[in-house]
């Protein structure tokens, strides 16, 4: 039984511009899987796409608890979407606490698929609930669509040569045929993923394949909807060849390929931290590429194997989330003060401390900026979506070789874990910034410390004969690099090293204003802050707003041109998910504007309603 | 540019005055340190010194190679970043008992863990010395000093010991004042494959000095140490008489001609432990010079290995494969 | 409201869910460790668990004590400072081989170094759980995982080897799945006056499973692991037929009879070193048990004592006392 | 000879109403010494004063050399004084390195005294000179005095038993003893310090009570100076009982005295760094008062371990400076969430990474208000001058323990080695702020993390029977303390923890202004800038300039009314030894005023005229 069938023929089938559809069940019900199928079949449809797996706190909570759910929602779309949406048109719940940990963002009127398979007196209780959610009033104004999955998994791989606790591991599968059944997609691509995925074990091959089947085919089941559903593709994205990608997984291929467009190699030292671990881990596997990883003992050795590795003419990477960032702090001073090129990923997370690990926040920007002892000028660039982190990554490295210094590139939790489609780049087309190195001494003889018109100083790598000279974290003196007490000599050094990084700005393009020139509200976002801003700006100006926004890559040094921008609004709006960081370093270098911070600290991004409520009463003054 | 002529000691010290106090034991080291270097052949600029923080750790500067004088404690992390990038460098590391095993401690006992090919002299002086005079990691219990000013309660590391139980495959120790003793065992350090970490008695003639005269003393040092020649029985005393025997769990001083074969290369390292523990045993001699020396798989090695492995069976990774590959599809 | 009566294990269990993956060997530890410190008779608000960073530094909050789960690696450090500011509480730590070795190995060497009285478990899973599945200092060489895809090159500590080498007067060995191993062996921990560190060999069923097997299996273990019993002989095997002898320096398999007594509170920590060194020999029982055990001043009766002393010695110090030194000058 | 004659009796006297002293050798020179009795005389006879040690760089470098020159600078006066003076209006060299390094500071004018014995041929080349300052032309427009102290000093000591080494060593005390002569101060004090120094080695004593007295009876060396002076006591200053102090003085002190006034003991955890160092150890000297001193391996375990001492019922402190600040970040965002008192003293020096320890820097201050992961509000205090670091530490302890929270004190390397007289506090009129531990639970149950009216949650130590209760860096649930991930908890929480600390400001002052309540200029100030500013102040005053100053204590949070006192000035002058750090705070949090940055990173204070030039420029506008 793995031919489809075409159940439901009879059906209606209505278009949708674009459905968001959220899978919960427990850590061990495989819905990551689930999604990220769906996903991928939608985007071989030519959907725009966004998504958002929603990850249990880190351990492995016992089975059937609140704390061990496991969900992710995928938005697909035949327009351009910026988000995975803010709430879900369809929940599958495959337990009781999947399903009242997410009933309450199902949209009003929102179709919840339940696995009742699950919802026995002692599944209501794992929970940790006083009534059945299926009975209780909970799901009222909802439509509830009851399947026995546990039951219809059993039957249809009746005589499957898998134990019976392997046969329910099937349940995703069985979840995902219905599903693509639902929404009129092919089983093909997740068909062919399942034959590669379990190439060495065929039967576990088989029996997925059979409840994938076995869920598009249901025809009793599909008789509860009243309709099959339509989501043409996209027509509006650029032509080309996309994948999807994660923040994190861009943030790799970038560094890569950021490395190669300076003909250098990837050295990274890091330690894993959620959510940034994944970095590690697939640069790890890029070993063909000529990447050198390193796992270090801790995030200190971490960055200062980095930077030996920058030393010795490496591109010198470290990845790692806030708590790993603060203890990066020391030897960043000194990365500043040996100029040597270093690029730091900093995939923020929930804090302070140890905070909320796999949730997303934006709080690390006035660290990333100042927060090091002294004056340490270091440039920040933030990515705003999973393929901008590509970009982006390959902007932190030009930086870094470009002034010999090291960048923080800030993502988040939102961001690593999201996917969005990737075009992907021509590589022939990709700007290069190959890396010079000094390997003789210039007519006058050779100075460690002199500086070339972008004010990096020379990067001459131990092995190169006739260069030896020694550098180290004491002030130098200009020119020599000898360790130098003296204060004129300081103060040039400390204002040399500041000027060098305010120079940045001026390789860097003054971001552009999407909406308006001028009008009566321009939002300035960062980082992963993109897809909601943009979305709500969509619809404030289809709504007839005169909404802009302008979104910025590089938070330090801020690009030329903010000022005038900003003069053109008449209010200006700084949404964040902190308390303001970019509001207060706006304010104090474009003092004569207003800045209007809105802040939400809930480890979640923004939804798009939230945006639009407050820019309408904001429009209201 | 390449030198290709065998450099001398002075070919190795570099324009920088050389600022530690007058008298301290430091100076002796850089001019052994000098000595060997200059003796193996190797070109300076494919030297590099890394250090971290303390008198010891102005090291880099006076030597004419190439040096990085870090931060505190943080040596031997970027010496490991220094040596994957480019294994073809001789690796030197120079760190204090503050720096090297106070702060840096677990970057000491990972790099020695790990075996990465790095030749690190650990300057005991039993004192924080560029800080002015505190006790440290080493200091002796009840050793007076500014923040001990009862005494130090701290019960001291054995460098030695501590090497050995992170698995170090090279471990030595010298004196300062003893430079025949130490450029043997600079030496040795530099002909090992692999992590070696010598420790080095060093005299801080401003805040602790002459601690280690009862043993490192020139007119006592025959008897009261033992020198650990891999190979040689275990003998010392002013006149070779005196030898060290190994019964049971116990170590026992015996005549020389009933000593023990020092083996520095047994598969564990329980032997340079037992006589490491010696330290703290009044009566038994202070052993000196290699308690190890055993061939490992060296980190970056196996490191660069992989990279190159992969390389081979993949072939060399191109952009276009990294960025197209994976489930694709294309818009119109 | 202080509590007279014995407790139990269940007074020990805190009301929060339990929240570690069905199988994994850290619920076995937890319910030995509410059984053994139910019965030592100290009063449950005198107990504090200090954790850092991982799955097994969860444990605090199942503990119906005081406890803290701080930051990665530095429990050791926490744990020093409650200890020294509150000699009378009981202070237990609990780590992984991450957080404890890793990350934490440094401050791990030194409270060992110090013998501050805080009695510390490793859970050794010779993984990282929490990250879900990286190579840690305790992984065996060649180990694939995400960020070792390749095989990890790394040479795992030993973390008994480790904790000798810090000086560490108390240092025991035990597995999740030997309860009364377990008990015993914490227990032993508990009654050690100082630093005990006892390292626990536990199972991570997601990312490290089967990893103790070979040794820890219920059918296998009498035959390769051998319990180390200070006083009695090195016994071992499912028929207690099998001894251990130390020869110089040598470790050698004998017929029981033949087998040695042994001792863990010698001067020198060298036969526990030895001891531990059996475990890179595929040939010998792993050594479980009690490796070293010896008095030593403890670092916060040393710290405490010079303060009683100070005061008993110059009087309590009063805050004129303090402005009013020196050389004062009046000013009308 | 170790009676004073009346030699000079027939030079005239000058009244000066203040003298800058300078006297510089090297490193083995005692110069720190002379220059610190030499304070102490003054102080007992009452004179106000100010000091100013500059050390050379850590290591004892060679005799003779320039790196190896040590000088102490002492000013005395009859009225108010602010600062160690501008320039001095005598220099003491001791040899060519000494002379060279300091004659460009030198008052035009001003007297020169040479120790000629240390300026043979070799003497000037190891001071790296080419040819003898002294008849080079280098003292032209300078009153030089050349006296063979070497000399004089071995022929004072005839018949000594001390080895011609020790003899030498003397040289100091001879030179101090000249001083005394010249400005008309009695041996007194000196010798009975020297005698209270060396009480177990009379022959030290006495020779160096020699040596002081033949310095000052020097009858044919006075014949060179054409006068004494004197400096009359400071009637200005308020009455009460001084010793002189330097700042790490203050601060071990304060930290002491702040402990004892909340009833609790100190809890030092710290790792020695320059210029912090000596508060550590001279609060390992208290044991007495009940501090509990712990040298730990690192800054990390130093600030984990005060926690830990915190936790369990001590007032946890943690010294350090710049790069151990660094380290310390960490373990200072869980010391926020676990919401105990803490103390954090950054005695800031010259970076950044190692930069220059020696020397004074103003640069942390972005550092320690935002440097940190996630939202992790912490305040900050600064003290401005050595006796006002004692003020500081006791306001730090009142806010960490009233608050439960971690607090950071500033100090840096001016205020840590200068010396300035301290007025004794009354100790019964210091004000009390006792610690409140919860030991019984209230009404309704325990909730560790309830609050009271300042926001701050209750204090229970480990040891109380029935609070059992487990604390960590995960994100807490409000009131219980629980871990939660719930979303509208976290925000919450950050925003109460921003709150807590936000309301501070309730408990300080609004600092008062110097001058006129309205005028041309505001000078804003924080930390050790007050003295040069002060006295910058006073001279524009002078001269009838509109001129006003405030200081801040409190840099985070900033207190109230600062934003009404700023509207009374045309413009606000802020003078920092960074690139501007608390002009970038007040511009965004005082969005409507102008600050003008007046910088200054060169390891150096302001001198007094440098504020003044840019005073006049200012007015000049
Ligand atoms: C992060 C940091 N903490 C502290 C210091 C201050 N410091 C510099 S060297 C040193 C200890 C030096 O002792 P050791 O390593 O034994 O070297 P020695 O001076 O004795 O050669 C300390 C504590 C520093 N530079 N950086
Ligand atoms: C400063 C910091 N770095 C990294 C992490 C991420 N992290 C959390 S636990 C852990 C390792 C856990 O391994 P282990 O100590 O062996 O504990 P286990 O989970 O195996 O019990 C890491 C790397 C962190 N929380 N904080
Ligand atoms: S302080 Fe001690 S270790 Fe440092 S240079 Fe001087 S004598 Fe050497
Ligand atoms: S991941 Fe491993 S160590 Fe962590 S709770 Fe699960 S089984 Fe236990
Ligand atoms: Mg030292
Ligand atoms: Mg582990």
């Amino acid at each position: 039984m793995t031919q489809t069938r075409n159940v439901g023929a009879e059906l209606p089938s209505q278009q949708f511009e674009n459905v968001v559809i959220r899978f919960a069940g427990d850590s061990g019900d495989g819905m990551q899987i689930t999604g990220s199928q769906f996903t991928h079949t939608a985007a071989l449809l030519g959907n725009d796409l966004a998504t958002f797996p929603d990850f249990p706190a880190e351990i492995r909570a016992p089975a059937g608890t609140q704390p061990g759910v496991s969900g992710f929602q995928v938005r697909f779309s035949s327009s351009d979407i910026h988000t995975p949406g803010d709430r879900p048109d369809v929940l599958v719940a495959m337990n009781p606490a999947a399903l009242i940990v997410n009933i309450k963002d199902l949209a009003p009127g929102g179709i919840v698929i339940v696995n009742t398979g699950q919802f026995a007196e002692r599944d209501v209780a794992k929970a940790g609930l006083k009534s059945n959610p299926m009975t209780d009033g909970t799901l009222t104004g909802y439509r509830k669509i009851e399947i026995d999955i546990n039951d219809r998994v059993k039957r249809a791989l009746e005589g499957s040569p898998l134990s019976p606790k392997d046969v329910q591991r099937c349940k995703n599968f069985y979840t995902l045929g219905l599903m693509y059944w639902l929404y009129s997609r092919p089983l093909e691509p997740t068909i062919a993923w399942l034959k590669d995925k379990f190439g060495k074990k065929p039967e576990l091959a088989d029996a997925n394949i059979k409840a994938l089947t076995a869920g598009f085919n249901a025809g009793d089941i599909q008789e509860l909807f009243q309709a099959r559903y339509e989501v043409a593709p996209c027509t509006t994205m650029l032509p080309g060849t996309y994948r999807n990608i994660t923040g994190n997984e861009a943030v790799a291929i970038g560094l890569v390929a950021g490395a190669e467009l300076a003909n250098l190699k990837v050295f990274i030292g890091s330690y894993p931290i959620t959510p940034a671990t994944s970095i590690l881990e697939q640069l790890a596997s890029y070993k063909h590429y000529g990447v050198v990883s390193f796992q270090a003992e801790d995030e200190i050795a971490a960055i200062c194997s980095a930077i030996g590795g920058s030393y010795s003419g490496y591109l010198g990477v470290t990845t790692t989330s806030g708590p790993g960032m603060a203890l990066k702090t020391e030897a960043m001073g000194l990365a500043v003060s040996l100029e040597l090129p270093l690029v730091i990923v900093d995939v923020q997370r929930g804090g302070p401390s140890t905070g909320l690990p796999t949730k997303t926040e934006q709080a690390d920007l006035l660290q990333a900026i100042f927060g090091r002892n002294s004056e340490a000028p270091i440039p920040v660039i933030a990515a705003s979506t999973p393929s901008d982190a590509f970009d982006c990554a390959v902007e932190a490295c030009r930086i870094a070789v470009q002034y010999m210094t090291p960048v923080i590139l800030l993502s988040d939790g939102y961001i690593a874990n999201g996917a969005e489609p990737w075009r992907l780049p021509d590589v022939d087309k990709l700007p290069r910034f190959p890396a010079k190195f000094t390997t003789v001494a210039p007519e006058g003889g050779f100075l460690p410390y002199a500086r070339d018109e972008k004010r990096a100083r020379p990067w001459v790598t131990p092995g190169t004969p006739g260069l030896e000279h020694r550098i180290g974290g004491l002030e130098k003196a200009n020119l020599t690099g000898h360790i130098s007490y003296d204060p004129e000599n300081h103060e040039f050094m400390v204002r040399m090293r500041a000027a060098k990084v305010a120079g940045i700005r001026d390789s860097i393009p003054t971001p552009s204003v999407v909406g308006d020139k001028q009008g009566d509200l321009l939002i300035v976002g960062w980082g992963s802050t993109y897809g909601s801003i943009a979305s709500a700006v969509e619809i404030a100006r289809g709504k007839g707003q005169r909404v802009s926004r302008l979104h910025l890559r590089h938070v330090w040094p801020l690009p030329a041109g903010l000022d005038e921008i900003f003069a053109s609004y008449k209010a200006i709006l700084i949404p964040e998910m902190n308390l303001g960081q970019l509001a207060r370093v706006l304010r104090s270098e474009y003092q004569r504007h207003e800045f209007i911070s809105y802040s939400k600290v809930q480890g979640l991004p923004f939804k798009t309603f939230e945006l639009n409520d407050k820019i309408d009463a904001l429009l209201a003054r | 540019m390449a030198e290709t002529q065998a450099l001398t000691k002075k070919d190795l010290k570099s324009d920088q005055d050389v600022r530690w106090c007058p008298g301290c034991g430091d100076y002796s080291i850089l001019n052994s340190a000098q000595g060997v270097l200059a003796g193996l052949g190797i070109p300076r600029h494919q030297m590099v010194f890394v250090s971290g923080i303390g008198c010891s750790s102005r090291f880099p500067y006076y030597m004419n190679t190439y040096g990085m004088h870090s931060i505190h404690g943080r040596a031997p992390a970027f010496a490991t970043g220094i040596k994957l990038a480019n294994p073809e460098l001789t690796v030197w590391l120079v760190t204090g008992d503050g720096d090297g095993l106070s702060i840096g401690g677990n970057h000491m006992a990972h790099i020695l863990r790990r075996n990465v090919d790095v030749k690190i002299l650990l300057f005991n002086n039993e004192i924080y010395g560029l800080t002015k005079g505190q006790y440290s990691p080493t200091s002796r219990t009840g050793l007076k000093t500014k923040t001990s000013p009862m005494g130090s309660v701290d019960r001291p590391f054995n460098p030695v010991s501590f090497a050995l139980g992170c698995g170090a495959t090279f471990v030595a120790r010298t004196i300062d004042t003893h430079l025949k003793h130490m450029e043997a065992t600079l030496a040795a350090a530099a002909a090992h494959k692999g992590s070696a970490l010598v420790e080095i008695y060093q005299n801080c003639v401003i805040f602790n000095d002459g601690t280690f005269d009862a043993i490192a003393d020139k007119t006592l040092r025959d008897d009261k140490t033992i020198d650990l020649e891999p190979g040689k029985p275990l003998v010392f005393g002013k006149g070779r008489d005196k030898g060290l025997k190994v019964e049971g769990f116990d170590v026992r001083m015996v005549p020389a001609e009933s000593a023990d074969v020092w083996r520095a290369d047994t598969r564990s390292a329980g032997p340079a432990f037992v006589m490491s523990q010696l330290d703290s045993d009044p009566t038994m001699p202070r052993p000196i010079g290699v308690f190890r020396s055993v061939a490992a798989p060296i980190f970056n090695e196996g490191v660069r290995a992989q990279v190159s492995d992969a390389v081979a069976r993949k072939g060399a990774g191109k952009l276009r494969d990294l960025f197209y590959t994976g489930d694709m599809w294309d818009v119109r």
